[in-house]
């Protein structure tokens, strides 16, 4: 046993037996044992993870070359995994978050018939599996493979109940606006090639910084970065995401919470080496964040979907997490996906339970009162809100804060823009908060209670509250202890090139301890203010019939983004598609070419008028054709 | 040599067969008979000295090419005999002269494949003129026959009479009618004899724009002559046109090639063109012949060994798949292409036989077509690409003789049987045994040919 | 007699043949045009065969130069004679039938 | 010899298939499994194995012989007609033909015309395969079709034969240019022509080829050919059939023409990329199946030919791959559509739907072949479509960019395909019933090939590297 | 201007004007007639030109017996009055233009050649009875049974086709 670490693929290969096993006896398993197997598997990988990640942090780093994908001639494309610090990090949290999301899944899907529920798990096993291939990729495209690869499972969870075409209309919306990323994804891959004649991580940077030219580094880095906005739901490519609340909420809580939107941050967590060295790309990319985060939280804060609201909640938070990418922030990014992974998985996993308990109902107008019902589930979600509203010491507050900081000291404006969407963030959260669980129930049938939902929905939404609780000591900043920012030092072989060559040319300056204590402070204060105007607002909550001013309408319509896309794209694209059927298509080329033909019927019935019967008129032509014959030949 | 004689005595035995023999069957089995004694004797003189030996002075010299040509129409000619037997003994009384006049037209082509000397050429195309004014008349109570027989006789005594004059002027400038006297110094007097003798032949071969008797002579003639002219004859024709200019034509060089180039392009466009809107399927073969003939001006052309192996090719390909054709319409109780609906179903040997002639007509390979238009275009090409435009045109007809051809495989195979309600496709007669294996065989023969064209061309050299 | 005399000659009477050709339609006319055109031609090789003779002469070689022209002429009398008769039954026919000559009356072949 | 027997073997099976009677569909199945099974052992010789050349003499007179030749580019097409056929085969069992002889006599003859297209090395016989491969199919639609197919087979038929003549004139005039005067490979490729001549005769082969693939805007007889086309010659005209394009550009046009193939590089890749759009955007407005995939299939071979003509390593290797991996998932698309046309008789994708309920199992294997055909990674076409988007950018990067708007609007029309076919509320009158196991045996071979292919494409790469090497090396002189 | 000169004139005129008159007649008797005066014209030419033989041959076949038949079938038919129906102008017109385009061309192609005498009556001994006679059957006897071969058909097809059924 030379190195345990090649054996990396079984991490990803486990799930990928659950998958196959689940995929194709679907129709034999039963609802146990399918489940069984699914939860199975993804613990058994987390395991894995586990031992790995203890490796890891012992200092063992390993990439595993198992054989050439692609090779052709002097290019070659391994197939191989990488194992370290930022890997394996990721793989706990998806095998950890993902395990506890499977358990919850098998009480939530269990109204499902035996084969469709084995046909979720089998989904969700080959997200885990895809998720792990692109985070466990050394190269660019295994990477992309996994990229692809969790697409394809998120288009698959979220038509799984393909009757309904909305459903199935959301999962394509998510599956093409992905596939717009891919594209820019895909470019740069190719980019990288030319450039750097391979795609390998440790190959790719090893070159840098060296005499590559800059505009060739941001070309990448902006098509990279196009990738992740596909995938991690930013201006312009967020609209799939909040459709995507079409699948099963622990598909929401998994894929579209904790994972696979993630995976932007994570290949330009992985990408760090080149993005420093794009200073432009880093500021497309902050700015980008930014008012994705801000765009997303205004329209959070007038949805009444429970699941919509957390999904512009994430796609906030996603913002949030570009915003500190753009900055340099690349732990704190980290970070912050870490506990977000933790926090937001709770609140989806809550909301759940909710949905569940009410009958799939997931208007928030017809909830209120869930307290007594619900008492786990209402104080798992509380403790979610406060780690999301930002309330120390729970984690949300120091990867936030972790951002906000980076963020302050790259522009002030950042900043201030930060805090308002922190603002607006416990805003909704607590006007989700209240609207479910406080004032009176305003459900539609009363005869049946709602209630709480059975221990494997529970246990995991108790497990996810304690990490929210506690993940947030593992990046304890300076300001209250030295050194102990656990991730950081973990992350540091990692980030530490990048962090060395932004050193090189920027000039920001950490702001002081005092200037930080001062922000944190205002911004908490400012914080609970605003939840406390929340729960208050929405204790008394009724369902007004009035119509809302037309800025509320505004945000309930979502600024009408989907609404400009389908007028500006969808349908001039169709539009387009059409005429060109039609027009060109049919009534041009096809008509050209069958117009030859016609010509050719047509001269037919032209020149058999030549033969007219009448020997007068052959010799006629016999004699002209002799004649002009003649006069061609003598005088030419 | 034993060609002319034996064709000529054999004739002279047709007309007495008629008189001493009244069973119509025994008067078609002598006639093919006959044939096969001719094509014994052709054979013969293939590889051995003739029976009969002319004097120097005789003006017909046998070659090889004309030997085999002479071969494969005797060939083509028994089978004729054997398709159309039946079919002939219907058209008028007087069959044991048809069969006379068919010898006397093989007399002609006998004459035609040797000459050396104008005056022979002249007394051949005669001869192989004046049977058929007389044979497209043979129905002499249908109006149609005689309207082409009348239009084919005046059209063909004017095309004489060009004839004569070109040879006439031909004279005048070299002093000889040798056809290798033509080979000499250019005066205008030569010049414009070839021209017209050129003329005269383009009209025997339907060569646009001298074309115009074919389709009304091929449509009103009985369709058993119409057989034996629009294939046997024509092919003879060429054979005669290209043994016309074979010494001779070099020189005239590259002034002539455009003149070649535009007849053809005429020829193939005319020909093709006007075949796509024809509802008969006889006119439309009467068209097609037309634009084979195109395709076959292209030895002209060319002129080189490779375009004399065309013309045996072509002239193969051509004979057999048309008159096969001919054969199967002339069972038909409707000529139009509706006539031939759902024949695959009735019949499907006739139907898939047809198939193999067409195919093998539009040029498609795996039929002897194929490499009868291949070896054309390609000896054309040899010369170089001046005139490639004229290639292009070519394609281009052959695809659109796609056109006619495959409308009546259409007709064939992918129509319901019976078009028109109460008709239902049937023959007029029904087919004999040994007139389906006779097609068969034709049929076979044309693929065989098409994978392996060297079977045919190596009599040319050994 | 200058040659071209009788060149100019046969191609006026050969002219005329071919315009009758076109002209007329009584099928009886336009073949006796046609007649008139291979006379014509005859004339023209009778000259011919005249020239030849006077060049060989001229040049001193075989007497018997030309008569292949003038027995060609022959042999052109000699299809002529066959195709009239063959041509004339071919009308007579016709005319049985259609009691007209005039090649257009008969107009069942056309397109 | 044995690599005659790739072609004699079907031949003798088609026709012997004439006359079989009830036994056709056996005798066709037999007949292609014993090709793929002679295909598999010569597949496992050397490379340099004398086995893989074939010469008798055939045309003497004017050099053109019988010679077959098996090197990489003939491996992975002539591959794929040896596996396709018999896949075919299985899966149009349960399906009852009229005059099934004929039917499966005149698919085993459209076989050996497509594998002697392949193997051929002399250009003569190549042109001789070529027909011989269209003119069964020409038969094929025109009588087991559908309402118009005798006009839409009859503009295929025409269409192609107009491209394949203008190549045979531009074969016989390279034949004359030839140092030796023969249709060899070899010979034709060191014709020499004037820059003139190579223009023009460049586009004569271009043409056919284009034609046959079909390259945007000569495409108009694909649709309807293979809307009407009955559905396993469909599989055939699609899966392997345009291939010959492909095959042909690789194998002749461009050996026969460096030069200019370099120099027209451009205004091909251009139209191919417009096609590629063009076809996409059309496909997108679809209500029909069958047209759908058929424009799908424009926009894929259109990728093809660019990333020929962009004349680098990666691109060639990976449309050599893709000329596999798209075949075997068109076919896996047809087959299933004919699964459902079968059963009942619609095409028209908004009157089917939900069939995911009552065939499940065909609504997976749908999904897969789907996937694949949107190269999802892991499978096949991923590898393919990878190399060649990456030889596309190496060549022109705009050029590589604008031909991946493609991928993305595949996605949107592949999708949409599959939502309204499968997804949705069932149409309760449709009787549809689950793959038979002889169909499911054809469809799961087809996505284990697009699985194996897509995650170890080595062995394909390996096939196709020692040609590709000899053919960059002589183009990039 | 000698005798032979005149007669030449004299004998193209006729020859020319008969021929046009040939047809420009209504009548198709006239036709035939005037035709006869074209021949006997140009059997005039032969004489003049020594060629006895063909003179004679010209006189009594075409003349005498081929213009007879010609005359005998019109009779036959009773179209010894005008009986050529309405007139196509356009034909009429066209033909005549036709023909006049050919003579020029034709006068024109063969003009430029170098104008060489042939001597008239009583040069050279070529046609006459004798020497063509025995060129004929020494030199020219395949041709000439070869003709047989054409009269043979030709009176098989005067019998198939005149014959009445």
């Amino acid at each position: 046993m030379t190195n345990f670490l090649h054996y990396a693929w079984l991490i990803p290969s486990l799930p990928l037996l659950g998958f196959l096993i689940n995929g194709l006896l679907r129709n034999k398993l039963s609802k146990t044992v399918s489940g069984g197997i699914g939860s199975a598997v993804i613990l058994a990988s987390f395991l894995l993870s586990l031992y790995f990640f203890v490796q890891v942090k012992n200092g063992n780093t390993y990439t595993a070359h198992y054989f050439d994908f692609i090779s052709v001639g002097q290019f070659s494309i391994p197939f191989a995994f990488q194992i370290d610090q930022l890997s394996s990090l990721f793989l706990l949290i998806i095998t950890g978050v993902g395990f506890l999301i499977h358990v919850y899944s098998t009480a939530y899907m269990h109204h499902e018939t035996a084969p469709h529920f084995a046909r979720y798990f089998a989904y969700l096993n080959l997200f885990v599996f895809s998720m792990l291939l692109l985070v466990m990729g050394a190269n660019y495209v295994v990477m992309f493979m996994g990229w692809e690869g969790v697409g394809l499972c998120s288009y698959l969870l979220i038509g799984y109940w393909f009757k309904n075409n909305d459903y199935n209309n959301a999962a394509k919306k998510a599956f093409v606006m992905n596939r717009i990323g891919d594209l820019g994804f895909l470019v740069a891959v190719f980019w990288m090639m030319q450039v750097f004649g391979t795609v390998d991580y440790a190959g790719v940077f090893k070159q840098l910084p060296g005499s590559i030219p800059t505009s060739a580094i941001v070309g990448i880095t902006l098509c990279l970065f196009v990738g992740a906005m596909g995938k991690s739901a930013q201006i312009p490519l967020y609209t799939w995401l909040p459709d995507a609340m079409a699948g099963p909420t622990p598909v929401s809580a998994l894929i579209h919470a904790a994972t696979m939107v993630t995976a932007g941050i994570y290949m330009i967590a992985r990408s760090n080496v080149l993005y420093a060295l794009a200073p432009t790309t880093m500021t497309v990319v902050a700015l980008v964040g930014l008012a994705t985060a801000l765009l997303a939280a205004t329209i959070a804060l007038r949805q009444n979907d429970i699941k919509k609201v957390l999904a512009y909640s994430t796609v906030s938070q996603l913002g949030y997490m570009f915003l500190g990418l753009g900055v340099g922030a690349f732990t704190g990014a980290v970070f912050h996906v870490m506990t977000h992974a933790f926090f937001k998985a709770l609140l989806f996993l809550g909301a759940g339970s909710v949905i569940h308990a009410m009958h799939h109902e997931q208007d928030m107008r017809h909830y209120g009162g869930l307290k007594k019902y619900l008492p786990i589930t209402h104080f798992t979600m509380l403790i979610g809100c406060l780690a999301i509203a930002g309330i120390p010491p729970l984690s949300g507050f120091f990867s936030k804060d972790e951002i906000l900081i980076h963020a302050f000291a790259a522009n002030p404006l950042y900043y201030v823009a930060g805090i308002a969407g922190a603002l607006m963030t416990a805003f909704y959260m607590f006007r989700l908060y209240t609207m479910t669980f406080l004032g009176s129930h305003r459900g539609h049938n009363h005869d049946e209670k709602p209630h709480e939902s059975p221990l494997a929905m529970t246990v995991p939404l108790m497990v996810l509250a304690a990490l929210a609780v506690g993940a947030g000591f593992l990046g304890i900043p300076e300001l209250f202890a030295h050194q102990a920012h656990l991730l950081q030092s973990f992350l540091h072989p990692i980030f530490e090139k990048g962090e060395s060559i932004m050193a090189s040319y920027s000039h920001h300056q950490h702001p002081s301890h005092n200037v930080e204590w001062a922000l944190l402070a205002g911004s908490v204060g400012l914080i609970v203010i605003v939840i406390f105007f929340a729960i208050r607002k929405f204790s008394k909550f009724t369902i007004s019939t009035g119509q809302p001013s037309k800025f509320a309408q505004l945000l309930e319509g979502k600024w009408y983004v989907d609404e400009l896309y389908d007028a500006v794209i969808v349908k001039p694209l169709l539009r387009f598609g059409g005429f060109l059927n039609t027009v060109i298509e049919k009534s041009g080329i096809d008509k050209a070419v069958n117009g030859i033909g016609k010509f050719v019927q047509y001269s037919s019935r032209q020149m058999r008028l030549l033969q007219s019967g009448n020997v007068g008129n052959y010799v006629l032509i016999m004699v002209v054709a002799l004649i002009i014959i003649i006069r061609i030949i003598l005088y030419n | 040599m034993n060609l002319v004689v034996l064709a000529g005595i054999l004739g002279v035995v047709m007309m007495f067969t008629g008189l001493l023999v009244k069973q119509l069957r025994v008067v078609s089995g002598i006639a093919a008979a006959g044939l096969c004694v001719l094509f014994i004797s052709n054979l013969w003189e293939l590889y051995h000295a003739p029976f009969f030996t002319l004097p120097e002075s005789s003006m017909l010299a046998t070659t090889r090419f004309g030997l085999l040509i002479n071969q494969i129409l005797l060939l083509a000619g028994i089978l004729y005999v054997v398709l159309f037997g039946r079919h002939i003994q219907v058209v008028g009384k007087h069959v044991a002269d048809y069969y006379a006049l068919i010898f006397f037209v093989y007399a002609g082509i006998g004459i035609s494949t040797s000459y050396t000397n104008l005056l022979m050429l002249f007394l051949g195309i005669e001869i192989m003129s004046i049977p058929l004014y007389i044979l497209t008349g043979s129905d002499k109570r249908n109006l149609k026959s005689n309207e082409a027989a009348l239009k084919y006789f005046l059209m063909g005594s004017f095309s004489t009479g060009i004839m004569l004059m070109g040879i006439a002027l031909i004279y005048g400038a070299t002093g000889s009618f040798n056809v290798a006297s033509m080979n000499t110094q250019l005066s205008f007097n030569l010049i414009v004899g070839i021209l017209l003798l050129l003329i005269s032949m383009s009209f025997k071969v339907s060569a646009a724009p001298f074309h115009f008797w074919t389709p009304d002579v091929y449509d009103g003639a009985p369709t058993a002559f119409t057989a034996f002219m629009a294939t046997i004859v024509k092919v003879a024709a060429f054979a005669a046109f290209i043994h016309l200019f074979e010494g001779s034509f070099e020189m005239l060089n590259r002034k002539w090639q455009l003149l070649i180039a535009i007849i053809i392009a005429c020829t193939l466009l005319v020909g093709n063109i006007t075949a796509v809107f024809q509802q008969s399927v006889k006119r439309m073969l009467a068209y097609s012949s037309i634009a084979q003939a195109g395709f076959m001006m292209f030895a002209l052309f060319a002129f080189n060994d490779a375009s004399r192996e065309g013309i045996v090719l072509y002239g193969a390909a051509y004979c057999l798949a048309t008159l096969g054709l001919f054969a199967v319409l002339i069972k038909m109780e409707d000529y139009t292409f509706d006539g031939f609906n759902g024949l695959a179903k009735s019949q499907p040997l006739l139907a898939g036989v047809s198939t193999v002639f067409l195919l093998s007509l539009a040029g498609i390979p795996l039929t002897l077509g194929f490499f009868s238009k291949y070896y054309m275009v390609s000896a054309a090409l040899s010369t170089g690409g001046k005139y490639l435009w004229l290639f292009v045109l070519a394609m281009l007809c052959a695809a659109i003789s796609v056109y006619y051809y495959f409308r009546v495989i259409q007709a064939m195979y992918f129509k319901p049987l019976g078009g028109v309600p109460g008709t239902s496709t049937s023959l007029t007669t029904s087919t004999t045994r040994a007139f389906n294996y006779t097609l068969l065989v034709m049929a076979l023969l044309v693929i065989l040919l098409g994978l392996q064209p060297q079977l045919l061309l190596q009599f040319l050299y050994f | 007699m200058p040659i071209h005399y009788y060149i100019y000659q046969a191609c006026v009477l050969f002219s005329i043949g071919v315009a009758g050709v076109l002209t007329r339609r009584n099928a009886i006319i336009i073949f006796m045009c046609i007649e008139l055109m291979l006379n014509s031609v005859n004339l023209l090789l009778v000259a011919f065969s005249k020239l030849h003779y006077a060049r060989a002469v001229a040049a001193g070689a075989a007497p018997t130069t030309g008569t292949e022209a003038q027995l060609f002429v022959f042999f052109i009398m000699v299809v002529a004679a066959a195709e009239v008769s063959v041509g004339l039954a071919i009308i007579v026919m016709m005319y049985r039938n259609v009691h007209n000559v005039d090649i257009n009356f008969l107009n069942r072949l056309k397109h | 010899m044995l690599l005659s027997l790739l072609i004699l073997i079907p031949l003798l099976a088609g026709l012997a298939a004439f006359f079989a009677g009830n036994q056709a569909k056996a005798l066709a199945l037999g007949g292609s499994l014993l090709t793929a099974a002679v295909m598999g052992y010569l597949l496992s010789m050397p490379a340099q194995s004398a086995a893989l050349e074939f010469s008798a003499s055939w045309l003497g007179s004017i050099r053109a012989n019988f010679t077959l030749g098996l090197d990489g580019l003939g491996k992975v097409t002539t591959l794929l007609t040896a596996v396709a056929f018999p896949i075919i085969f299985l899966s149009i069992w349960p399906n009852n033909y009229r005059d099934a002889h004929q039917f499966y006599g005149l698919m085993l003859l459209t076989m050996a015309g497509l594998m002697g297209v392949f193997l051929a090395t002399d250009a003569l016989l190549f042109y001789f395969f070529w027909e011989l491969a269209l003119i069964p199919t020409y038969f094929l639609c025109s009588k087991w079709g559908g309402e118009r197919r005798i006009a839409v087979s009859f503009k295929f038929f025409i269409y192609t034969f107009v491209g394949s003549l203008m190549m045979l004139i531009g074969i016989i005039y390279l034949y004359y240019k030839t140092p030796d005067q023969s249709f060899s490979w070899k010979s034709m490729t060191q014709a020499v022509l004037t820059a003139k001549e190579q223009a023009f005769f460049f586009w004569f082969f271009f043409v056919a080829f284009a034609i046959k693939m079909p390259i945007f805007p000569f495409h108009t007889w694909q649709p309807d050919a293979y809307e009407q086309s009955p559905t396993a010659t469909t599989m055939v005209l699609s899966g392997i059939m345009v291939k010959m394009g492909l095959f042909g550009v690789v194998r002749w046009l461009l050996p026969l023409f460096p030069d200019m193939s370099t120099k027209m590089a451009p205004i091909v890749i251009v139209l191919c990329i417009v096609g590629m759009l063009y076809a996409s955007l059309i496909a997108m407005r679809q209500s029909n199946i069958k047209r759908l995939v058929a424009y799908s299939s424009i926009a894929h071979i259109g990728l093809i030919c660019a990333a020929l003509f962009a004349q680098n390593e990666l691109a060639f290797n990976g449309a050599l791959i893709q000329l596999f991996s798209h075949g075997v998932n068109i076919i896996g698309l047809w087959i299933v559509i004919d699964l459902i046309e079968q059963q009942t008789g619609i095409t028209k994708m908004d009157d089917l739907g939900g069939l995911a309920q009552k065939a499940p199992t065909m609504a997976v294997l749908l999904v897969v072949i789907a996937l694949a055909n949107i190269a999802l990674p892991l499978t096949n076409a991923f590898v393919g479509e990878f190399l060649m988007f990456n030889g596309l950018f190496k060549y022109q990067p705009w050029y590589a960019v604008a031909a991946g708007i493609s991928i993305i609007l595949a996605a949107v029309y592949t999708l949409g395909m599959i939502q309204k076919v499968f997804y949705g509320t069932s149409q309760n009158a449709l009787v549809v019933k689950d793959v038979k196991p002889g169909v499911a045996v054809a469809l799961v071979a087809l996505v284990v090939m697009i699985l194996a292919f897509g995650i170890y494409p080595k062995p394909m790469l390996q096939f196709s590297g020692h040609h590709i090497d000899s053919l960059t090396s002589m183009l990039v002189k | 201007m000698n005798l032979t000169q005149v007669l030449f004139w004299l004998l193209s005129a006729v020859a020319v004007f008969s021929a046009i008159m040939v047809i420009t007649r209504k009548n198709p008797v006239f036709s035939v007639l005037y035709l006869i005066i074209t021949f006997f014209a140009i059997s005039g030419h032969y004489i003049l030109m020594n060629a006895q033989f063909l003179a004679i041959v010209n006189i009594i076949v075409y003349a005498g017996a081929i213009m007879v038949l010609f005359l005998f079938v019109l009779m036959l038919m009773n179209l010894n009055k005008e009986s050529e129906p309405q007139k196509n102008k356009y034909m009429l017109w066209s033909g005549a233009i036709a023909g006049g385009m050919l003579m020029l061309v034709m006068i024109h192609a063969l003009q430029t050649d170098v104008p060489e005498k042939i001597n008239s009556i009583g040069a050279g001994d070529i046609g006459l009875i004798k020497n063509l006679g025995l060129t004929l059957f020494r030199d020219y006897v395949v041709p000439f049974e070869l003709s047989s071969i054409l009269f043979l058909s030709a009176m098989v097809g005067a019998v198939i086709i005149g014959k009445k059924e």
